[in-house]
């Protein structure tokens, strides 16, 4: 590969903070894929990363906010996130139309992300875009 | 087609040999989390080019031989860039 | 770009192999070709008999029996995990094919996902 | 074991919900041991298992909600139900006070859930309680 | 000391290898969830007194020959309550 | 009720093994019994030089080698694991005692945890 070959990413993370080691390996390759000049197309959140997408998490004042550390790089960047509706339905993640639909007291969704569907994921598997997977590990 | 296969399971883990057999000898295998541990481990035979993310190495006091190539992130997405088809295990 | 869905984990115990399925057939719903290969432990998704109406669960038979209707183009089943599992082709649901997990096979596709 | 020799369980559900099958086990055996006669003293949510604590998560219609199932037992049944306040914090399930302490827009926290510490499971392994763990599968 | 021993991890996993090692002759093993998988794996030789889960085993749809008792909720409160000492693996 | 803690997960891939520390940590805050043994890939929490800081975690190791001091009875690492990730007892943080895991060892508490 020269220099000038840049890529599209579009990072998938499954596995949840503080269960896995996924969202911060994501966000290390996230940064890295930035300051080498590539771009990053879309973030998805699917299964238990969805939890990612939460901005009730308080982590410990002597711990990293992993859930801050995303969404400030992904506002920086510009870059769309996605968590996936389904995933994020069952789990409890849920924005303001949700919270209406199901008659909920409160809403959760952190900015920048959206729910939406998998359709946001088939669309990238479809592109040019190169996919990478953050899965739990174990 | 040169597939990169990125590998975060400990060696315990069923996925691991479920990659394992899926590493051609053109492949690069890319150890990082708590797969970087099968370094330590005796008698696994690794298959393809091996390389593993330096900061989990570290983090979890595993030290390589010349072997293996020790990386950063900065690496890994140079070699995602790269390889025709990315695998995560 | 044919795509291939890895299913690695046994059914119902957790979530992992019914978002991989959704993952399938979303891919079909948009009319990308998408297989299914099931391995390991994974192989008892396809067996004919199951009822998770006691433990009050979705059966997902009946997605993956329609599977091919829905646009999915194949349903793998690993030969070793069917002998590992005493499974035979009579056991298990309609329209499954019997593979053999390994590197050629994987060529095939050009994108893998193993949720 | 004769009829009247009634045991005093204590559940610790560490698997979360549309995730692993644990709370699924674990509310079918609540139900079993109290048709039986028996008691359950307290329920304590830990790791991954305080997601079962959210009121935010909204199942598909067609499938059980099980985060409704177990608040509606636990209450029928008067159990104290504890979710271990420092594995929700770090997973954004928080009640009011942790809200205002952490300056959030609103809290999750399912009743009849409270946030408390490890100490509610060590009174139960130091009683005569016997402790009954519900992991993750896999 | 009488232990009951219930178990939920797919055979494939190592914490399943973890739990045979730790039932001894005169112990009970309950195996629910996944774990019931292992009553059709080929050449699995497991310890102790075997009782499944009826409602997981229907869910998998896995059948039992007589060696093996498949209880309900009711009888694993049962177990629970009448053992010495109870590991969940 | 003397209570065993097993930790079987290796660390910093993910968190079970940290809350399985805090729950021996909460045990002998509260004067509890209570021992913690390592087994399969669990069996690298008890390396002397990790350094977690590059993936912005904490190290565990200063708990675990004040574990005895903070009241934790036993620091026990199974023989077959450290023989399998080529461990030896120089290898290991201060205060570890080898044993073999086997139905004896288990027999010697009343709680075993295995998170």
């Amino acid at each position: 590969m020269t220099a000038s070959q840049f890529v599209q990413f579009t990072l998938v993370v499954t596995g949840a903070p503080y269960t896995s080691q996924a969202p911060q390996t994501a966000l290390h390759f996230a940064r890295a894929a930035i300051a080498a000049g590539h771009t990053i197309d879309r973030v998805f959140l699917y299964g238990d990363g969805v939890q990612l997408a939460t901005n009730l998490a308080c982590a410990p004042s002597d711990e990293p906010n992993w859930h801050r550390s995303w969404s400030e790089f992904l506002s920086a960047a510009n870059i769309p996130a996605v968590a996936c509706i389904a995933s994020a339905l069952r789990r409890g993640v849920i924005n303001d139309e949700e919270r209406a639909r199901y008659e909920r007291d409160a809403n959760n969704l952190a900015s920048p992300f959206q729910l939406l569907g998998l359709g946001e994921w088939v669309e990238s598997v479809a592109s040019t875009s190169k996919v990478i997977y953050f899965h739990a590990g174990g | 087609m040169m597939t990169l296969h990125i590998l975060n399971k400990s060696p315990e883990h069923p996925r691991f040999r479920l990659c394992l057999e899926a590493v051609g000898d053109a492949d690069q295998l890319l150890l990082i989390e708590n797969a970087v541990l099968a370094l330590s481990v005796e008698g696994i035979k690794l298959p393809g080019r091996i390389m593993a993310l330096a900061s989990d190495l570290d983090a979890r006091g595993v030290s390589v031989d010349g072997s293996v190539d020790a990386i950063h992130y900065d690496g890994m997405v140079a070699l995602a860039a790269a390889a025709d088809r990315v695998i995560s295990w | 770009m044919s795509v291939l869905i890895i299913i690695d984990q046994a059914p119902y115990g957790n979530w992992s192999g019914r978002e991989a399925l959704d993952m399938a057939l979303s891919l079909a719903a948009f009319d990308q070709p998408v297989s299914l290969l099931f391995v390991g432990a994974g192989i008892n998704w396809l067996r004919k008999q199951q009822n998770p109406a006691p433990i009050q669960q979705k059966g997902v038979n009946r997605n993956l029996a329609g599977a091919t209707v829905f646009g999915i183009e194949e349903l793998l089943a690993d030969q070793d995990a069917l002998q590992r599992y005493g499974l035979g082709a009579e056991d298990l649901l309609d329209g499954v094919a019997i593979t053999h997990y390994d590197q050629d096979l994987l060529a095939n596709y050009l994108h893998v996902v193993c949720q």
